[in-house]
C-alpha cells in the first residue's frame, strides 16, 4: 500500500488574501490520507517555461468530508507567481503527503506559534490541531507592514492573535522577536513552535535556547525532490546531515547546529 | 504479450527500465509510491567505504530543463548499507545494484570485497565519474589509465556483473569505455553528470556551496544519447543509456541508440512515477509497432 | 550615465554583448529589425575559403532548452564575402569580426591573409571547434597540439586581435585555452556547440541528416558558464563568453564568470530583438547596483 | 527603418474551422505593413514546456483597415496544438513578416491553386489577392476526407472550388494529382501553385513539369530562425542551397532539385 501519492487535483478556489498572498483550494477524488501541520506537498509548475522542478508548500487546511487541501501561497519567485494564477476548474498535480509534523502539545501545555513570510500556513493549521483551549494557545504573526498580514481572525476562536510589523502598521512595531508576548513572556509559554524566513526562526531559536524552551521550527530548505532520495535539502543536525523533507521539515532546534 | 525481459551480461532484468543511483535512495523511498517490482532494477544511492556527509548546503540549482546538484556523495558507508538497509530491501522483486565510490583503488577493492558477500545484490556498478568530490570520482574517469586501473583491480576481487559508470566530461568517450572494456567491465553505464556551474546575478554568488556541480536532466539528453550511441558502436559490451530520460519516448531513443537497459534519474524528482509510466509505455509501442521483445529496439536505429 | 564599453586586447566594443557566428547571418539579416550600432559586435557567419554548400536537410532539431543544429557551414566563400558582402557591411558602427574555418592549417592562413586587407575588420574569430564537418572544424580544437598549430601559424600572418574559439567537448577546456594563450592568441571565446543527437522514436531514425550535430540555447548555459569561469581563471587573455545566454541575466552572469563580452546565438532565433534588450537590461542593472561601469562585473563573482 | 518586427499582438478570435484546422485573427496595435500571400509568421509558443522555437504560419488574410491577421492552424504536433488552445483577450508574439509572396498572375492568366493539409492558407490569400475574373481562377483543395476538408465557400467569389478526397466523402475521390481538373485540364492552366504536404508538392510539380505549366510551390522546410541567419531551412535549388525562409517559401519548381 503506498503511502505517498502523486496525483492530480481539482482546483476548487484561488483567491487572493492580499497582494501577494493566495489560498489556493484542491479537492481529490479519491479519500484524503491523514494529513497533520507541518506537512507538505510537493507542486508541479505546470506550463511555465524554464521551470524544471515542483514547488512545495505547507498544508493549511484539510477538510476530509469534501477531500479538500488549502495551501496558502506567497509570491516569491517564477514558480509561486506562475501557481496564484492557476484557476479554479484547473488541476494541479501534487505529491502528498511528505514530510513529518510537529510534537503535539499535550493537555497543559501553554504554546506560542509564531509565523513569517511564508511560514504562515503551518503555524494556523496546528493552532487549530493543537487541541488546547484557546487561553493557551497564541499566535504571533510577523510582517513588513500591515498589507503583507493577511487576515486571519477566524483563528480567534483558536488562540489569541499577535501582530508585528516592521512599519508599525498592524500590531507592534518591529520583528516577532522583539514583540512584547516574545521578550517578556517567553517563560510563561511550555512550547514554541515557528515557520518563517531562516533569519526569524534563528533569531527565535536563540532566544527559546537561552530560556530553556521546548521550540520546534518547520525549515524552507530548497529542495529537488521532496521525498528522500535527492539528498539535496539536507540541515545539519547533531544527527548528521538531515534531509528537510522526511526528517523535517519539523525540527527541535537542539537538534540545528543554530 | 510483449516480452520486456533485457539481460545486461548474465543479469536478467524483468524490464529495461532501472532507477539511477543518487536518485533513487535505496529504494524504499520510491516503495512509498509503488510497487519496486513494477522494475527492472535499482541502481542504489552512491556507497563509500566510510561515512560521507557530503557538500553544504545548498547543493542543488534548478536550471533550464535541468538542475545542478552539488551532493558529494553523502551516505553513511558500506557497513551502515548491509547492516541497517540491506535487510529491508533484499527480498524486493527487482534487481539491486549497488553504486561504489573510492577515492583511491583500494577504497574500490574494499568496497567491492563487502559487496561480494550480499547475496541479493547481483551487480556493482563502479563510479569513476562522480564530479562532486574532491579526490577520486571523477578524476579516475577522465583518464583511460585511471579508469583502466579502478575495473583491473576491481575485477580481480569481483566474479559477478561489473558496470562502469562513464563520465561524459571527456574528450571522447568511446576511448574510455574501450579501456574499461579491455580490463574486463562487463557493461558500461552512462552519462553521470555534466561538470556545470549556477551563478545568482542579483547577488553576484554561486548558487552551490561547492561553486561547480553535476548538470542531470532532459538538458543534457541530446549529449547523453550521443554519447550512448558512439559508445554502443565502439565497443562489445552492452550499455547502459542515462541522461535526462523522462518519458517512454526518450527510454525507446536510448534503446535505439544502443542502450540494453536505462536508468532514469533527475525525472522522478519531478514525477515519482514516471518510472512505472515508462514500462507502461514501452510496452504499448511494442505493441503500437508489432514488436515481440523489448529486444529489437536494441541498437534498432536506421541510419 | 553608466559606462559599457569594454576592451577585448586591443578592440573597444560600445557594450559587451555580440551576436555569435552562425546566428546572425552577415549582420544584414538582423538590421532588418534592428539598428546594428546598438550592439558591440556581431561575429558574422562561419567563413572558408571556398564555397561550401553545407550538410543535407534536415539540419536542425528542437531539444529541452535548445536546439540540434548541423549546419556545416555553409557560406559562399572569402572571396565573394570580401566582393559581395563587405561592402554592404561596412559602414555599421559596430565591430564586425570574421570567423574563418579551415580544413588544414594552410586553409586557416590563406583565409587570414585575405582577412588581412579588410580595414573594418579589426578582429578574426579562429574556429577550430564546429562539431558539423567532416575534415579541420573540431578536430583541431579537442587537442593541445592541433589547438596550438592553428593558433601559431595564424599568428605569424595576422597582426590584429586573434580570438580562438574553443570547443567544449573536451575533457579539461583550461589545457586548451592555455595552450593557445602560449601561442599568442588574444583572447579566447567559448563555447562552441556541444556534440549531440536526436531521435524519432516512432520512425526509429535521426532527427539530422548527419546523425549528429551541435548542441545550443539555455540547456547548455550550465555547463558554459562553469567552463568561462574555469577558463577566465587559467589564463591572462580576456574571456568571450558564450553558451545559452537568453537575456541580461544570463549575460551578467557570464560576465562575473570572467568573460569580458558575451555572443548571444540560438535566442535570437526566439526573438531577434533579444541582444538589444539584453543591452538594455544590463545598463539598467549597473543603475540599480550603483555601478558605473560594466567592467566592474567582469570576474566579480564573489566565491 | 525596421521591414520586419517582433511584436505581441492581440488574440481577437480563435475559433475551430473542423476538428484539426482553427482560425486565428491577431490584431496589431501598430499599422500592418504590406503582407503578401506566401508571407508567413513566426509565432512564439508560450508557456509550453519543452517547446523552444517559435513556429511558423502562412499568413491566410490581412485586414488593414482594423490592423488584423489571420492564420488557419492545423494541429501537427505538439506547439500547434498548444497553439490552438489560445484564448481570445491573450497575446501572441510574432515575428513578421517573412519571406517572399508567389509570381502574381497577370490579367490574362488562368490559374489553378492547390491546397493540402497546412498548405491551404496561403493559396485562399492568394486566390484572393490575384485580382483575376472569378472564371480564371480554380482552387483545388485535398484532404483524407469531408471531415478535414475546411468549409471555404466564402471564397466562391475568387474561385471555382473543387475537391478531393481520399475516400471520396467529398468531391472527387483519391488525390489532388487524380482529380480531373488536374488530371484532364492542366494545359488550360498558365500558372499552378501549390502548398501542402511534400509528396503532394512533388506530384504536382512532376506533371506541371511534363505539362510544361508554370509551377510555383510554397515549401514548409523546418526552420529556426525563420529570417535567414541559422541555414536551417535550407532546400537545394540550381542556384544552390537556398533559404526557404527568405529566397523562399515559394519557389518556381524548375529551380528546385525535384
Ligand atoms: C517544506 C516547505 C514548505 C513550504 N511552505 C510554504 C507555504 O506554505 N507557502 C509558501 O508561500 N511557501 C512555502 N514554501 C516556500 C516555497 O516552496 C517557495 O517560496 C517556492 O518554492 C519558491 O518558488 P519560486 O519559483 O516562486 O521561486 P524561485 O523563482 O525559484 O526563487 C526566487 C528566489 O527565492 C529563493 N528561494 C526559492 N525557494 C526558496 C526556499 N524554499 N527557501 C528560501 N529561498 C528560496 C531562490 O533562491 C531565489 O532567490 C515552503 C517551502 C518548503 C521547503
Ligand atoms: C513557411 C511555412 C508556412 C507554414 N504555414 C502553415 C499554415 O499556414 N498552417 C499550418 O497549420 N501550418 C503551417 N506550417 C507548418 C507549421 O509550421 C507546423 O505544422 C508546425 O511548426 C508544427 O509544430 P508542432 O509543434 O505542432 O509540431 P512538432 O511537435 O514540432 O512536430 C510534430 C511532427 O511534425 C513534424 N513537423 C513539424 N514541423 C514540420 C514542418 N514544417 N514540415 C514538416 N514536418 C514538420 C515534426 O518533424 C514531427 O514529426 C508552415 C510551415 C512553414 C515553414
Ligand atoms: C541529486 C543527484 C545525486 C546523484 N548521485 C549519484 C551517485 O551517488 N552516484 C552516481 O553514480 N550518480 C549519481 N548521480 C547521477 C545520476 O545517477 C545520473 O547519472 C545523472 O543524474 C544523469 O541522469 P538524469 O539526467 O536522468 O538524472 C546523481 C544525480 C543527481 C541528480
Ligand atoms: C545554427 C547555428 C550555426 C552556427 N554556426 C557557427 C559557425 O559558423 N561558426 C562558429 O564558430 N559557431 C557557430 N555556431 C555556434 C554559435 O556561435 C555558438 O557558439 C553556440 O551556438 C552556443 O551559443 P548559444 O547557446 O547562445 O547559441 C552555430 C550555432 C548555431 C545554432
Ligand atoms: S528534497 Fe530530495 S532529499 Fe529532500
Ligand atoms: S529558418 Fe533560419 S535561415 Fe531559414
Amino acid at each position: 500500500m503506498p503511502k505517498k501519492f502523486v496525483k492530480e487535483f481539482n482546483v476548487i478556489e484561488n483567491s487572493a488574501l492580499n497582494a501577494t498572498n493566495f489560498l489556493i483550494k484542491v479537492q481529490s477524488d479519491t479519500e484524503l490520507p491523514e494529513i497533520k501541520p507541518g506537512q507538505f506537498v510537493n507542486i508541479e509548475i505546470k506550463e511555465a517555461e524554464e521551470i524544471f522542478l515542483r514547488r512545495p508548500f505547507s498544508v493549511f487546511e484539510v477538510d476530509y468530508e469534501n477531500d479538500v487541501i488549502s495551501m496558502i501561497v506567497k509570491i516569491l519567485g517564477r514558480g509561486s507567481r506562475k501557481l496564484t494564477e492557476i484557476k479554479a476548474g484547473s488541476k494541479l498535480s501534487m505529491v502528498y503527503p511528505l514530510g513529518k509534523t510537529f510534537t503535539y502539545p499535550s493537555a497543559d501545555d501553554k504554546i506560542l506559534l509564531i509565523g513569517g513570510g511564508s511560514g504562515v500556513a503551518p503555524m494556523l493549521f496546528l493552532a487549530k490541531e493543537s487541541g488546547l483551549p484557546v487561553e493557551n494557545v497564541d499566535i504571533l504573526l510577523g510582517a513588513r507592514s500591515k498589507e503583507d498580514h493577511i487576515n486571519v481572525d477566524d483563528y480567534k476562536k483558536y488562540a489569541s492573535l499577535h501582530y508585528a510589523s516592521e512599519d508599525g502598521s498592524l500590531g507592534e512595531k518591529g520583528f516577532v522577536t522583539q514583540h512584547s508576548v516574545f521578550t517578556d513572556n517567553l517563560n510563561s509559554y511550555t512550547k514554541i513552535y515557528a515557520c518563517g524566513p531562516d533569519g526569524m526562526m534563528r533569531a527565535i531559536a536563540k532566544e527559546a535556547k537561552a530560556a530553556n524552551v521546548f521550540c520546534e521550527v518547520s525549515l524552507e530548505n530548497l529542495m529537488a525532490c521532496g521525498f528522500g532520495v535527492c539528498l539535496c535539502c539536507i540541515e545539519p543536525t547533531n544527527k548528521g546531515n538531515q534531509c528537510v523533507c522526511t526528517d523535517g521539515p519539523v525540527f527541535n532546534i537542539n537538534d540545528l547546529k543554530w | 504479450m510483449v516480452d520486456l525481459k533485457v539481460k545486461l551480461h548474465d543479469i536478467e532484468f524483468k524490464n529495461p527500465v532501472t532507477l539511477a543511483s543518487g536518485t533513487c535512495g535505496f529504494a524504499r523511498e520510491t516503495a512509498e509510491f509503488f510497487e519496486p517490482g513494477l522494475l527492472g532494477g535499482y541502481f542504489l544511492k552512491g556507497t563509500t567505504l566510510k561515512n560521507r556527509d557530503g557538500n553544504n548546503y545548498p547543493r542543488m540549482a534548478e536550471t533550464p530543463s535541468g538542475m545542478l546538484n552539488a551532493v558529494g556523495l553523502q551516505n553513511k558507508g558500506i557497513d551502515y548499507f548491509i547492516e541497517n538497509i540491506y535487510p529491508d530491501i533484499v527480498d524486493y522483486d527487482t534487481q539491486l545494484i549497488i553504486n561504489v565510490n573510492g577515492s583511491t583503488v583500494e577504497d574500490y577493492i574494499a568496497l567491492t570485497e563487502k559487496v561480494n558477500e550480499l547475496d541479493k545484490i547481483n551487480a556493482i556498478e563502479l563510479n569513476i565519474s562522480c564530479p562532486n568530490v574532491k579526490e577520486g570520482g571523477m578524476a579516475f574517469g577522465v583518464s583511460c589509465p585511471g579508469a583502466e586501473m579502478v575495473t583491473r583491480e576491481v575485477r580481480k576481487v569481483y566474479d559477478k556483473t561489473m558496470i562502469v559508470k562513464l563520465s561524459p566530461n571527456v574528450t571522447d568517450i568511446t576511448e574510455i569505455a574501450k579501456a574499461v572494456e579491455g580490463q574486463g567491465a562487463d557493461a558500461v553505464s552512462l552519462v553521470n553528470t555534466f561538470l556545470g556551474m549556477a551563478i545568482d546575478a542579483e547577488k553576484r554568488t554561486p548558487l552551490l556551496s561547492t561553486i561547480t556541480g553535476g548538470l542531470s536532466g532532459p538538458a543534457i539528453k541530446p549529449i547523453a544519447l550521443r554519447m550512448v550511441w558512439q559508445v554502443a558502436n565502439a565497443v562489445k559490451i552492452p550499455v547502459v543509456g542515462i541522461g535526462g530520460i523522462m518519458n517512454a519516448a526518450d527510454a525507446i531513443e536510448f534503446m535505439l541508440a544502443g542502450a540494453s537497459v536505462v536508468q532514469v534519474g533527475t525525472a522522478i524528482f519531478k514525477d515519482p512515477m514516471i518510472p512505472v509510466k515508462i514500462v507502461e509505455g514501452i510496452e504499448d509501442y511494442l505493441k503500437r509497432h508489432n514488436m515481440q521483445s523489448v529486444n529489437e529496439l536494441i541498437g534498432g536505429l536506421q541510419v
